[in-house]
């Protein structure tokens, strides 16, 4: 309070983050055991990895079933060695499809408790708050806490439901939630249901849920759910042909819908599609926000207009269901940005030190991280507003994004240069185009930016009524 | 198709479909039937994938199951309650007539007629290397005209469905139908 | 015991036997276009079966081109259900109502 | 989403989050459009009034509090202004400024909360809320530090105020106008040049001049119109003709004007305040009045520019210690005289939006 | 009783009312003008459209139950001349009180007189929804009122504040005697239940 105003930065936000606390600060004040225990830790920590690298780079580990940089090759041993016993083929389809099925269900399970910890600390940083804080350490123990709350609350089922239907919703959420995580390649043998047609296999998928939400919305007997379904159903219709033509750019690209020959493409181009392509990734994007509720395109359970959209009237272990497919949502979109345009599990080579399915983990983390940055950030857009965004604007752009790409993929594949270049001269011609198209096509719809000067308001010193108003319109 | 997986997919899978065929035949309320509707259409994106047609039980679960459905729910939404109920017409006896009776009659021959067909060994050999591409091939090459064709047909029925519910201003009275709405209807 | 094309036919004539039931037999618009549609699904079925199964076809091409009438059934039904649809809605803003019994616009 | 001749009856409170209290609003609708719309407000209805004229001028003061619970140092000033203008009990001049101190710091926490919990209804997900409640939260401070009271704060009293502020006020209370026009800007950042909010309140909820004075619209809803009306700067009270300030007025009478004026309306307190804290003389905090006051049989109308308008106190005496009738102008009940018109024919989240720029504390409105 | 800094004499509004509206004007004090009930909305409009006036805003409106009859006051105000000007009407059927409504002139009506109709019941003609507001339909009485529950005689108001005294003039503000009935005042004063009482009619 009695701190020296001048001498300090400028904006207060900037002054507030100055004043946390450092890293070297909490050193300094912790005692010197705790100081001499955490440096012997973390030298030990050092030392094993240094040690996993050398065992690394001899080259000792390629091939082998623990291999731990990527699990694939310990399940194909697995199968191997289960076929080489002669038990019958269905045995090693049945323990590879458990052993995927259980890893995907764990991962998926283990990263919801940690992400909607991390959601709601991140959401009080960014509004000075503390967060969960109280129950285990740092409040990590707070999901599972809320969970157990959930799970024994009483079932409600609201007047004039419609019983059989109610129950469904829930569940039928969940499923393409989880299934949408099949073809997305952890590591290049680390993927759990790598067809053909993964691509094609995530949009329909995704496209299931639409149903569930509306039966939700449908069977609660109440006038917001309902509101709420009618809101999602008409947002994911519209937003589906976006994200399928954003997708589809990738497709003329990498020449496949195989996810893992998405990302092996990138790799071994060593670039990302979301150099090359910047409006499809934006489209993937934003049109995933709309297709998963998340700020801004979150209307289906804008809380301040419909209270909670179609899950209104769910209590429970049922509504915390909807909740962590919400989320888990957002995580299976931020592992589809990553492969299709990221780069998936790959990282200029670096896959090859590091276990490719950390570097997909940490570019799912970041992407999930923009989620919730935007959430904390921004406002929310109105139904028609982001109707016409994707009817009027992200439809016809992508269409000519797709012939754009189209062109330029048929050049790829024709022009004899070293690949980097023609990419890069591609990903530069697209940056251009983008900005240009966005501009020229927002003119031609007829949109302005409104200008800030326009919006601010009048200081006056003489009171008046509508004459005084008049005379203030006119000279301003 | 001799392993066991396969025949346990298929009966369940074609136990799925009847009984969500069936299911839109009982149920009462007209939502009701839809989604016994989508039940059957999935169960049938199962039994596409039991024949090796990848592509076609995606691209199926995509259009019945994601779209399709969608547009039956929001015409079903459009109209009002009192026209949710899923009644039988004066049709019914005639109509579950044909219906059993072609059905008996195309069991009865499939059951009972040899068909040239693949089996055992030769079947598993006889595997479709990539689906999507010869597909691809087929449907820009040998097929190029009947594509253009459904693209043209797509056109119009776009069209036209916007023509049909489109309200010219003055008779949109207090908004009778909203733009989303009649935008999903075009979609 | 093995499931064969025979089978595959038998489950895609019920399912079409269903669909007539349901098209002839229901009152309202959009149940008769369900109906419509799952005939529409027993002939893909009964398409992708004999693609699947049929023992002549000695190329790829030749065997995938019962996938790409599918293709083409799908866009089809995609566009008639757009189309159906709309005038179902449009139908019932003239004329209160969708049940098909009850229009009888070109009775004569 | 049903045809035309169903109606869509959809009830928006009383437990709402976007009702600010338990307002409820019954709406009418065909797809997202309000076709109709009834307000449906008492659930917290006190009869202030009545019980009003059982007690004496200052025991009324607590009730003031209660009834704009975010602006209680409003109320009471309001309620004093009219009961020393009916008593004629002068109030000394260091009492006059701590007044404007207290009143203007009050009408910065009030408009903090009206621009987050608008801001929330465009659904920016709290966290403008939360900024704002920051600085709300020290204007609060400052308030606990003087009269030991957050909320309903019970400060003023007829002929000045009840306690001297302690030392430790005036610095922190420096500090705390130095660093609001900082803050000011640095959410001016975040939200008024923001395209989404842009997109969601400019051309929103439009109040022309003509409507907003004839309907009775007053404070920040009316000036949003562009009608420059502030009784600060029309009938000025207690010290405001010697600070100087300006009344911003909006351009298009949108909920994003009246956003905006609120915005402006901080700064300008802030710039109150710190003449204030230049001006202020040093002497009595409070005249003595006894503690039976009889005013002379009559009647009185006074008013001050609340936070949410013009909050007026009828008083009629007749010459006993308690009013004879006791009569609140509400202003944020009266503002809502247009919300019906505002609202029909608007989607839901245009709805929301007006009824959040238009400011109300339910408190207030049911008295 | 000074009126508001900015509020015009009740006499000036009078005389040019009267001249403009020959008969509208019952009575004329420094502070207020009080207008033929019947003509009210006469009168609003007038001074709403009068050059002089403009009274372009309704302030507030508001009602006051003085035991045998109704007094409906009208603070209106003109925002670009900067004045305010109170118009009275009084209600003589204390029963059945009933007022045209002030709504064709001023819409900010709208919501006041429903809270006069609801909290003192008095009915105004030509108002467009005039339903209760805070208390639910079939609410008994209408609360205002000084007879609200009907406990005969006793009616609120508080005669003496309880730590009054007497024989202390520095602790009473005006020891002048009450306006209403003071004899009945007077002799009641010690009466510690009939402290409650309020003001008897004149």
């Amino acid at each position: 309070m009695s701190s020296d105003v001048k001498s300090r930065p400028a904006t207060p936000m900037l002054r507030e983050i100055l004043e946390q606390p450092t890293l070297l600060g909490g050193i300094r004040s912790t005692p010197l055991p705790v100081r001499l225990g955490l440096a012997v830790f973390a030298l030990g920590f050092l030392v094993v990895n240094v040690a996993i690298g050398v065992l690394v780079v001899s080259g000792r580990l390629d091939g082998h079933w623990y291999d731990f940089r990527d699990l694939g090759n310990a399940t194909a041993a697995l199968r191997s060695w289960l076929d080489d016993r002669d038990l019958g083929p269905w045995l090693s389809y049945w323990v590879t499809a458990l052993i995927g099925g259980v890893g995907i269900l764990s991962f998926v399970g283990g990263v919801l408790l940690i992400g909607t910890w991390v959601e709601r600390r991140l959401l009080a940083k960014f509004q000075i708050r503390r967060g969960p804080n109280r129950v285990g350490p740092f409040g990590l123990l707070q999901p599972l806490a809320d969970a157990l709350k959930l799970i024994q609350k009483e079932v409600l089922i609201p007047i004039g439901a419609d019983r059989k239907l109610f129950f469904l919703p829930p569940i039928l959420i969940f499923i393409p939630a989880m299934l949408g995580w099949g073809p997305v390649p952890w590591a290049p043998n680390m993927a759990y249901l790598d067809v053909n047609v993964g691509l094609l296999y995530v949009v329909a998928i995704s496209s299931l849920a639409v149903l569930a939400i509306f039966i939700a919305g449908w069977s609660s007997n109440n006038h917001y759910a309902l509101l709420g379904a009618m809101r999602t159903v008409a947002m994911m219709v519209s937003y589906e042909i976006p994200v399928s033509l954003s997708l589809l750019s990738v497709v003329l690209f990498t020449g496949s819908l195989q996810l893992s020959e998405i990302v092996a493409w990138q790799s071994t181009h060593n670039t990302w599609l979301a150099m090359i392509l910047p409006f499809s990734l934006f489209t993937f994007f934003f049109s995933s926000t709309a297709e998963i509720n998340r700020t801004p395109n979150d209307i289906a359970e804008a809380e301040s207009e419909i209270v909670a959209g179609f899950h209104t009237e769910y209590s429970g272990m049922k509504a915390g269901l909807f909740l962590a497919v919400e989320l888990g949502n957002a995580l299976l979109v931020g592992a589809l940005v990553s492969t299709f345009f990221l780069g998936g599990y790959s990282l200029f080579g670096l896959e090859e030190w590091i276990p490719p399915y950390l570097i997909l983990f940490a570019k799912i983390s970041a992407v999930y991280f923009l989620f919730v940055w935007l959430r904390g950030t921004l406002p929310r857009f109105r139904l028609d507003q982001l109707m016409g965004y994707a009817w009027k604007f992200l439809i016809p752009l992508s269409i000519a994004f797709v012939g754009i790409s189209a062109v330029e993929a048929s050049i790829f594949a024709r022009v004899d240069a070293p690949g980097l270049i023609v990419l890069g001269a591609i990903g530069i011609v697209n940056v251009v185009l983008t900005f240009v198209l966005v501009r020229a096509w927002a003119r031609v719809v007829g949109y302005e930016v409104p200008r800030g000067e326009d919006t601010r308001p009048t200081l006056t010193t003489a009171v008046g009524g509508l004459r005084a108003a008049q005379r203030l319109r006119v000279t301003p | 198709m001799e392993s066991t997986g396969i025949i346990v997919a298929f009966w369940v899978l074609a136990a799925v479909t009847v009984a969500g065929a069936l299911g839109v035949i009982v149920s009462r309320d007209l939502l009701h039937a839809i989604f016994f509707l989508i039940l059957s259409f999935l169960g049938m994106a199962g039994l596409f994938i039991t024949l090796s047609a990848d592509f076609i039980a995606v691209a199926q679960v995509l259009i019945y199951a994601g779209a399709i459905s969608v547009l039956l729910v929001f015409a079903v939404m459009l109209t009002p309650l009192v026209s949710r109920d899923n009644g039988n017409s004066l049709y019914v006896a005639p109509g579950a007539l044909a219906g059993l009776g072609l059905a008996a009659l195309v069991v009865f021959v499939a059951v009972d007629t040899e068909w040239a067909q693949l089996s055992g060994d030769a079947l598993a050999a006889r595997s479709f290397p990539d689906t999507v591409a010869t597909i691809g091939d087929l449907l820009l090459g040998r097929y190029v005209l009947a594509f253009e064709v459904a693209s043209i047909l797509l056109l119009f029925a776009l069209l036209g469905a916007i023509v049909l519910v489109h309200e010219r201003r003055a008779d949109a009275a207090a908004g009778a139908a909203d733009t989303p709405a009649n935008r999903e209807e075009a979609a | 015991m093995s499931v064969e094309l025979g089978h595959y036919m038998a489950v895609s004539g019920v399912i079409f036997g269903i669909g007539i039931v349901v098209a002839l037999g229901k009152r309202n618009a959009v149940a008769v276009l369900m109906g419509v549609e799952l005939m529409l699904n027993a002939v893909n079925l009964l398409l992708l079966a004999f693609a699947r199964f049929g023992a002549a076809f000695a190329d790829d091409a030749a065997a995938l081109s019962g996938h790409v009438f599918v293709v083409f059934v799908l866009t089809v039904a995609a566009a008639e259900a757009a189309v159906v649809l709309a005038m179902a809605v449009l139908v019932y803003r003239r004329r209160e109502t969708v049940e098909l019994d009850r229009i009888n616009l070109m009775r004569w | 989403m049903t045809a035309a001749n169903e109606p869509y009856i959809l009830n928006i409170g009383p437990q709402h989050p976007s009702t600010h209290g338990v307002f409820r609003l019954r709406v009418a609708m065909d797809g997202e459009t309000i076709v109709d719309m009834d307000m449906i407000v008492g659930y917290l209805h006190r009869s202030m009034e009545k019980l009003a004229e059982e007690r004496t001028y200052t025991q009324n003061i607590p009730f003031t509090d209660r009834a704009d619970y975010l602006a209680a140092m409003s109320g009471n000033l309001g309620l004093c202004i009219a009961a020393e203008r009916l008593t004629g009990v002068e109030v000394p001049e260091r009492a006059q400024y701590l007044r404007v101190i207290f009143a203007e710091l009050q009408r910065i926490a009030s408009h903090a909360m009206a621009n987050g919990t608008l801001v929330s209804d465009a659904g920016a997900w709290q966290t403008p809320l939360l900024y704002m409640f920051r600085e709300r939260e020290k204007i609060l401070d400052l308030f606990e530090m003087t009269c030991g009271a957050r909320l309903t704060t019970n400060y003023m009293r007829i002929g000045g105020v009840a306690f001297e502020p302690p030392a430790e006020f005036w610095p922190a209370l420096r500090e705390l106008v130095d660093e609001l026009p900082d803050r000011i800007d640095e959410y001016s950042q975040l939200l008024i040049d923001n395209e989404i909010f842009l997109a969601r309140t400019r051309g929103i909820g439009v109040i022309s001049a003509e409507d907003a004075i004839n309907g009775s619209l007053t404070g920040p809803a009316l000036r949003g119109s562009g009608v420059p009306w502030d009784l600060r700067k029309a009938e000025p009270y207690d010290v405001y003709d010697r600070l100087d300030f300006e009344i911003p007025v909006g351009r298009g009478g949108d909920v994003y004007d009246r956003f905006m004026v609120r915005f402006e309306e901080t700064k300008q307190s802030t710039r109150i305040i710190k003449q204030a804290i230049e001006q202020i003389p040093d002497g009595p905090h409070k005249t003595q009045i006894p503690l039976a006051l009889r005013p002379e049989p009559g009647e009185v109308y006074g008013r001050i520019e609340s936070p949410r308008g013009e909050l007026g106190f009828y008083l009629v005496s007749d010459g006993s210690p308690a009013p004879y009738r006791f009569h609140i102008r509400a202003p944020s009940f009266i503002n809502l005289s247009l919300l019906r018109q505002l609202a029909v024919g608007s989607t839901l989240p245009d709805a929301v939006v007006t009824l959040g720029s238009i400011d109300i504390v339910v408190g207030e409105i049911d008295r | 009783m000074p009126p508001g800094p900015t509020q015009l004499s009740g006499h000036r509004v009078a005389e040019r009312l009267n001249a403009a509206l020959p008969g509208v004007v019952v009575t004329a004090t420094d502070e207020w003008v009080e207008v033929a009930p019947a003509r009210l909305v006469d009168a609003l409009r007038w001074l709403h459209d009068s050059s002089e006036f403009d009274a372009a805003q309704l302030s507030n409106c508001c009602a006051v139950d003085r035991h045998d009859r109704f007094e409906m006051v009208y603070h209106l105000q003109s925002l670009d001349l900067n004045h305010q000007i109170a118009i009275k009407a009084t209600i003589a059927d204390h029963e059945q009180p009933a007022l045209p409504s002030a709504y064709a002139v001023y819409k900010g009506a709208l919501l006041q007189e429903r809270e006069v109709y609801d909290l003192m019941g008095i009915v105004f003609d030509g108002h467009p929804d005039l339903r209760r507001i805070f208390l639910w339909e079939g609410f008994p009485g209408h609360p205002l009122r000084k007879d609200f529950l009907g406990l005969g005689n006793l009616t609120p108001g508080l005669a003496r504040f309880p730590f009054e005294d007497r024989d202390r003039p520095d602790r009473i503000m005006n020891p002048a005697p009450l306006r209403h009935d003071a004899s009945a005042r007077a002799q009641n004063e010690q009466d510690v239940p009939d402290d409650w009482r309020g003001a008897a009619p004149a």
